[in-house]
C-alpha cells in the first residue's frame, strides 16, 4: 500500500466510486444480456412449437 | 384509500408521468441560476439558500395541476367522486402522493444542489430540516389550489396566481432559517413558526379542498 | 469479407461479436487493472499535488471516453438516418448509458479533487461546466429512447437529437469558455498540458486509457447484442398477438 | 330499490334545458332516454347521478347508489386494462375484476397497455367498470358507441344479468342497444320553455 | 379521380394489423368499411389519409387529396362555432361557410363556444369541417357517432353532394349511415397473418 | 399560414390560452427571489440580470408544451398535417405565434420587473436588447424540443429536459451581455453570438423541427 498521507480519503474514495460505478455497469449490462437471450429463447421455442 | 395512493404513484412513476417533473425542474433551476448570475462562487453562496427554497418552490408549483387535471379530463375524477370515498380522504391522498412523488425527492436532491450552488457547510443541516418542515406545506396548499382551478380549462396560469401568495409565508421563513443556519444564529423562531404552518395546513385546508372540489365537480 | 455493411445485418452482427468478445473482455480487463495498478501503486506523488495525481489514471480515461462515446452515437446517428441499418441506431443507443457513466466517473473523481486542489468539491469552470452539460446531454439523449414505443420513430427522433445535440455542445463549449474569462483566473489549477505531464506519470496513463476504450468497446457488444434480442423478442411477441 | 325521480329541472351552462321530468324506475327495469342531439340528455344522466346540482325537483336516490359512465371513459393510457379496471374495484371495495373481464371478453387483453386499444375496445373496458363498481343504480350515457355486434350483444347481456340481480338502468342512446325489452322515454317533451321575463329573483331571471 | 389501393399491409404500434388489402374506388362512389372491434379499420383509414406508413402496398391518390376526420375532432372549445370552420376554410382556401353551416344546420349555433355543444353538436361541427375542405376524397372514421336520426339524413345528404360532385368517400362504421347504395367492405378477412418466422434480417423478424 | 397564426393567437388570448402563462410566472420568479435571498439591495442588484434572463427562459421552458400538445390532443395537429401546408411552414408559425404571445411580452415586462430587483440602471439597455435578440430562439429551439416530444404523453418532463441543455449558450451570451452593459464593459462580442445563435436557429432549425414532427405523427 503507497503511503497517501493526507490525501488517502481523496483518492481512495475516487478509485472506490469510479470502480463501484464500472463494476456497477459491468454487471447490469451482463445481466441485462442474459435476461434478453432467456427472453428470446423462451419465446422463440415457442413460436417454433406453433408455427 | 390504498388503492388510490398506489395507483397515483404507480401513475406517476409510469412513463410519461409526473415522478421526476419536480426534481427536473429543480435541477433546471439550480444549473441556470449561476449560467445567468455568473459563475462567480462568492455571490452564489451567499444566494444559494434562497434560490434553492425558490427553486424547491417553483417545482412544486409546476407539477400541482397534474394532482387533478388528469384525473378531470378523462373522467376517472367525476368517477371517484361517485365512489365509497369521502372527498376529504381523496384529497388528502392525492396531497400525500403529491408529497411522496414531489416533496420527498426534492429534499433528497438538495444537498447535491448545494454543491452546485456552492453552500456553504453550516447551511445543509437547517436547510434539510427546513425543506423537510415546509415541503408537505405546500403540497397542502397546493392541493387546495389545485382543487379550486379544477374545473377550469387549462387553469395552470390561475393556479399559479392563487397559491403564490399563499406560499410565501412558508418560503420566508424557510429560506430565513437556512439562512440563519450558515451565519450561526438561532433558527428556533423560524423552525416553529414553520411546523406551525405545516401542521395547520395539514389539519384544516383538506376540509377546504374538499368542499371547492365538490362545487367544481357539479 | 465483404463490405462492412453486412455487419448491419443483426445475426451477423450477433455471430462475429460473440466471437470477438471474449478477447475484448479479456484484453480490457488486463488493461484496465494494469494501468490502474501500476498507477496507483509504483508511481512517485507530484511535488505539487500529492498524492492526488493518482487521481488521473480515472479521471482523464473517463473523461475522453465520456467524450469520444458521444462521437461515437454521432456516428452511429448519421448511419440510421443515411442507411437505415437497425444495428447502428441500437449500437447508439447501447452505448448512451456507458457514455453517460463515464461522464459521472469524470465528474465525481474532478470533484473529489477539486475538494483538496481547489478547496471546494464545484467550481463553475468551463471544463467542468462543459461536462455537466454533456451529462444533460446523456439524460435526455437516454430518457427519449425509453419513452417512445415504437422502436424505429425512437431511433429516428434521437439521432436528429443528437445531432443538433451535438452542435448545441459545441456551441455551450465555447460559450461556456467565453462567459468564465476574467472573472475567474486562478482556479484552473489543472496539471500542465499532456506534453509536460511527466513519463512517470504518462505511460500508465496510457494504459489506463487504452483499458478504458477497451472497455467502452467490449460494452458497447454486449449491449448492442442485448438490444437486438429483445428487439426481436418484442417483434416476435407481437407476432404471436397477430396470430 | 326503485329510482323515483320527481319534477325534476336541469340546467347548462346556467340555460334551463330540461323541465318537470318525472318517472319511476323499479328494480329490475331499465329506462331508455331518448331525444334530439342537445335535448337534454347528458345534463338529465349528470344531475341524476349527482354530478351536477338540479335547478328544481328531486331524485330520489342519492349518489352512494349510482354508477356513472359517460362520454369519457376515465382510462389512464399507461395502465394495463387489469390494472385500469383492479383500481376502481379497489375503490369500491368490490374484490375480483374477472367475471367483468369476461363478460366483456377482455381476458385476452387484460395485460394491454390501456393506451393501445381500439376505439370499441376502450368502451368495453368502459362499461367493464360499471359491473366491477357494485353498485345498483347504472347511470350511462350512449353506452353502445363504437361497439360492433357482438360487443353490443355483451352489453346487453351484462345489462340484463345486471338487472336480474335486483339493479336498474338508466340509459341515453340514439342508436340500438339489444334491450328490446327496456321501457323509452323521449325527453322532447321537458324541452325547458323560456322562463316568464318579470320573475327577477334570486336567480336574476 | 380514382383511389386505388393495391395489395396495402398496415401496422399499428409494429404488429401488422391488416395485409393485402385492395380496392377501388371511383369518382361518385362511397365505400363502407365493416369488421368487428379491433380489426383495423381506423389504422387502415390513418395509413389511406397519409398519417402513418404502410408497410407494403401503395395507395393510389397522394395526402394531397384527402380530408380525414377521425375519433377525434379537433374542435377548440374556446373558438366558436364559426371561428372552427372559418379557420379551416383558410387553410385549405376554400371560401365561404355558409353553406357547410347550412348542410348541418349548424347557423343557430354558429356564434356559441364549440365547447358548450353536446356530443352529437360537436360531431355535426367536425363533419361540417369536410365540406370547407373541398378535397375529393373523404375518408371518415365513424362519422354517425352521437348524431341523432335527423342529423344522421343530413349527413347522408352531404356526402351524397359530395359524391354527385365528382367527389369519392370512403367511412368506417358499425351503425347506420343512411346511405343504402353504398358499397360494403368488410375487413375482416384481409386480418394479418403471423409473417415467417426465421426471416430475421434488418426488420428483426 | 397567415390564419394559422391569428387562430393560434386568439386562441392564445381567449380564457385558458397560454397568453399571461408566461408572463405570470416571469412575475413569480421575479417577486419570489427577494423572498428566498432576503431583501438586500445590494445583492439583489448584483444578480438581477441574472434572474431576470433565468425567469424568461423560465417562463419560455414553460409555455413550450402548449406549442404542440393541445392541437395533438384534440386531433388538430393530425388535420392540419394534412391540409395544404408545407409542414415546415407549420412550425415556423407555430414558433413565431409563440414568440409573439410569450417572447414579446417578456422583453416588454423586463424593464418593470428590473424595477423590482433594482436592477442597475446602465442595465437596462443591454438587458432589452439582449432578451430582444435572444427570445426568438428561445422560442425556436423550444418549438424543436415540442416537436420532439409530441407524440408521448405529457412529455412536459421530458421537453424541459431535453430542451435545457440546448438553451445554455443562449442564456450565457444574453445575461453575459446584461452584466457586461451594467458594468460598463463592452458587450459587441455576445451580441454577436447572440445574433447568430438566433440567426442560425431561426434558418435551420424548422427543417428538424419539422421533420421529427413528422416522424411522431406517424
Ligand atoms: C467535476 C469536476 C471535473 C470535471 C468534469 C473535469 C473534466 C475534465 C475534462 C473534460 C478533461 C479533459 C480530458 C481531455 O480532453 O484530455 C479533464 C482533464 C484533466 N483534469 Fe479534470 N475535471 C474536473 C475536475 C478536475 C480537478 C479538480 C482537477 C485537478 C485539480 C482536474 C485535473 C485534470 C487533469 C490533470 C486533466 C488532464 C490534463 C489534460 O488533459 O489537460 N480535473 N478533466
Ligand atoms: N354553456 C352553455 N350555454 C348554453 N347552452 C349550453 C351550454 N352548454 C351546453 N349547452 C346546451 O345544452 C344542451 C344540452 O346538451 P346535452 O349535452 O345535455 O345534450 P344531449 O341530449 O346529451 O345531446 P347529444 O345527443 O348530442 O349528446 C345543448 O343544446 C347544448 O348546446
Ligand atoms: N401498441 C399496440 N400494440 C399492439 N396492438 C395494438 C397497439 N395499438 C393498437 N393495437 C391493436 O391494433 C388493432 C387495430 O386497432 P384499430 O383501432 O385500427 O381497430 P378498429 O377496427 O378501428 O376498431 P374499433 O371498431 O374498435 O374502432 C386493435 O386490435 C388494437 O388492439
Ligand atoms: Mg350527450
Ligand atoms: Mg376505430
Amino acid at each position: 500500500m503507497p503511503e497517501l498521507g493526507k490525501y488517502a480519503g481523496a483518492v481512495l474514495s475516487s478509485y472506490a466510486v469510479s470502480i463501484a460505478l464500472i463494476v456497477a455497469l459491468v454487471v447490469v449490462s451482463v445481466i441485462q444480456s442474459r435476461r434478453a437471450k432467456a427472453a428470446l429463447n423462451d419465446v422463440e421455442k415457442r413460436s417454433k412449437r406453433n408455427g | 384509500m390504498i388503492a388510490l395512493l398506489i395507483r397515483d404513484l404507480r401513475l406517476a412513476v409510469r412513463a410519461g408521468g409526473g415522478f421526476g417533473l419536480g426534481l427536473a425542474f429543480f435541477l433546471i433551476v439550480v444549473v441556470l441560476v449561476p449560467f445567468g448570475v455568473g459563475p462567480n462562487s462568492g455571490l452564489l453562496s451567499k444566494i444559494a439558500p434562497g434560490i434553492l427554497w425558490v427553486g424547491a418552490l417553483l417545482a412544486c408549483l409546476l407539477s400541482l395541476d397534474r394532482i387533478f387535471a388528469l384525473d378531470w379530463e378523462d373522467g376517472s375524477l367525476d368517477l371517484l367522486a361517485t365512489a365509497p370515498l369521502p372527498m376529504e380522504a381523496i384529497v388528502s391522498i392525492k396531497a400525500l402522493a403529491h408529497w411522496l412523488t414531489t416533496g420527498l425527492p426534492l429534499v433528497l436532491a438538495a444537498p447535491v444542489f448545494g454543491l452546485l450552488l456552492s453552500l456553504p457547510e453550516a447551511g445543509y443541516q437547517p436547510l434539510l430540516i427546513s425543506l423537510l418542515l415546509g415541503t408537505p406545506a405546500l403540497s397542502v396548499i397546493g392541493t387546495f389550489g389545485a382543487a379550486l382551478t379544477v374545473g377550469l380549462k387549462r387553469g395552470g396560469l390561475l393556479l399559479s396566481l392563487l397559491v403564490l401568495p399563499l406560499y410565501v409565508p412558508t418560503l420566508i421563513f424557510g429560506a430565513e432559517m437556512a439562512r440563519r443556519g450558515i451565519e450561526g444564529l438561532e433558527t428556533t423562531t423560524p423552525l416553529m413558526m414553520l411546523a406551525g404552518i405545516t401542521c395547520g395546513a395539514i389539519a384544516l385546508l383538506p376540509f377546504a379542498s374538499a368542499a371547492v372540489l365538490r362545487v367544481n365537480l357539479r | 469479407m465483404g463490405s462492412i455493411w453486412e455487419y448491419a445485418n443483426p445475426r451477423k452482427f450477433i455471430a462475429t461479436t460473440d466471437k470477438l468478445l471474449p478477447w475484448v473482455s479479456a484484453l480490457a480487463v488486463v488493461a484496465l487493472a494494469g494501468g490502474l495498478i501500476w498507477g496507483f501503486f509504483f508511481t512517485p506523488e507530484d511535488y505539487r499535488q500529492g498524492a492526488t495525481v493518482k487521481i488521473i489514471y480515472l479521471h482523464v480515461p473517463a473523461a475522453l471516453m465520456a467524450i469520444n462515446a458521444w462521437m461515437m452515437m454521432l456516428v452511429a446517428s448519421l448511419i440510421w438516418i443515411v442507411r437505415r441499418h437497425h444495428v447502428s441506431a441500437l449500437a447508439a443507443r447501447a452505448a448512451a448509458p456507458i457514455g453517460a457513466t463515464m461522464t459521472v466517473i469524470a465528474l465525481i473523481t474532478g470533484a473529489i479533487w477539486g475538494q483538496p486542489m481547489w478547496g471546494t468539491w464545484w467550481e463553475w469552470d468551463p471544463r467542468l461546466t462543459s461536462f455537466l452539460i454533456l451529462f444533460l446531454f446523456y439524460l435526455g439523449y437516454m430518457a427519449l429512447w425509453a419513452a417512445v414505443e415504437d422502436d424505429d420513430t425512437a431511433a429516428d427522433l434521437t439521432s436528429v437529437l443528437c445531432l443538433v445535440g451535438s452542435v448545441f455542445a459545441i456551441l455551450s463549449r465555447y460559450a461556456v469558455n467565453f462567459w468564465n474569462q476574467g472573472l475567474h483566473q486562478g482556479a484552473s489549477l489543472s496539471l500542465d498540458k499532456q506534453e509536460n505531464v511527466a513519463d512517470v506519470f504518462y505511460y500508465p496513463l496510457l494504459v489506463s486509457i487504452a483499458g478504458f476504450v477497451l472497455l467502452f468497446v467490449a460494452l458497447v457488444f454486449l449491449r448492442t447484442q442485448t438490444e437486438i434480442r429483445a428487439r426481436r423478442t418484442r417483434a416476435l411477441l407481437a407476432r404471436e398477438r397477430v396470430s | 330499490m326503485e329510482l323515483v325521480v320527481t319534477d325534476l329541472s336541469v340546467a347548462r351552462g346556467g340555460v334551463p334545458v330540461l323541465e318537470g321530468v318525472a318517472f319511476t324506475v323499479r328494480a329490475g327495469e331499465a329506462l331508455v332516454l331518448r331525444g334530439p342531439n342537445g335535448s337534454g340528455k347528458t345534463t338529465l344522466l349528470r344531475t341524476i347521478a349527482g354530478l351536477q346540482p338540479a335547478l328544481a325537483g328531486h331524485v330520489g336516490l342519492e349518489r352512494e347508489a349510482m354508477a356513472y359512465a359517460g362520454h369519457a371513459d376515465g382510462i389512464k393510457a399507461v395502465l394495463s386494462v387489469r390494472e385500469n379496471l383492479q383500481f376502481w374495484a379497489d375503490v369500491f371495495a368490490t374484490g375480483g375484476i374477472d367475471p367483468a373481464l369476461a363478460a366483456f371478453e377482455l381476458e385476452g387483453l387484460a395485460e394491454r397497455p390501456a393506451g393501445g386499444l381500439s376505439a370499441g375496445q376502450k368502451r368495453r373496458l368502459g362499461l367493464a367498470r360499471m359491473v366491477v363498481t357494485g353498485r345498483p343504480v347504472w347511470v350511462l350515457d350512449e353506452p353502445t358507441v363504437s361497439l360492433d355486434a357482438a360487443a353490443v350483444g355483451l352489453f346487453a347481456q351484462a345489462v340484463r344479468a345486471h338487472l336480474a340481480g335486483g339493479g336498474l338502468a338508466l340509459m341515453a342512446t340514439h342508436i340500438d342497444l339489444g334491450l328490446a325489452e327496456a321501457r323509452v322515454l323521449d325527453v322532447a317533451p321537458f324541452r325547458a320553455k323560456a322562463p316568464a321575463l318579470d320573475d327577477f329573483d334570486g336567480a336574476f331571471l
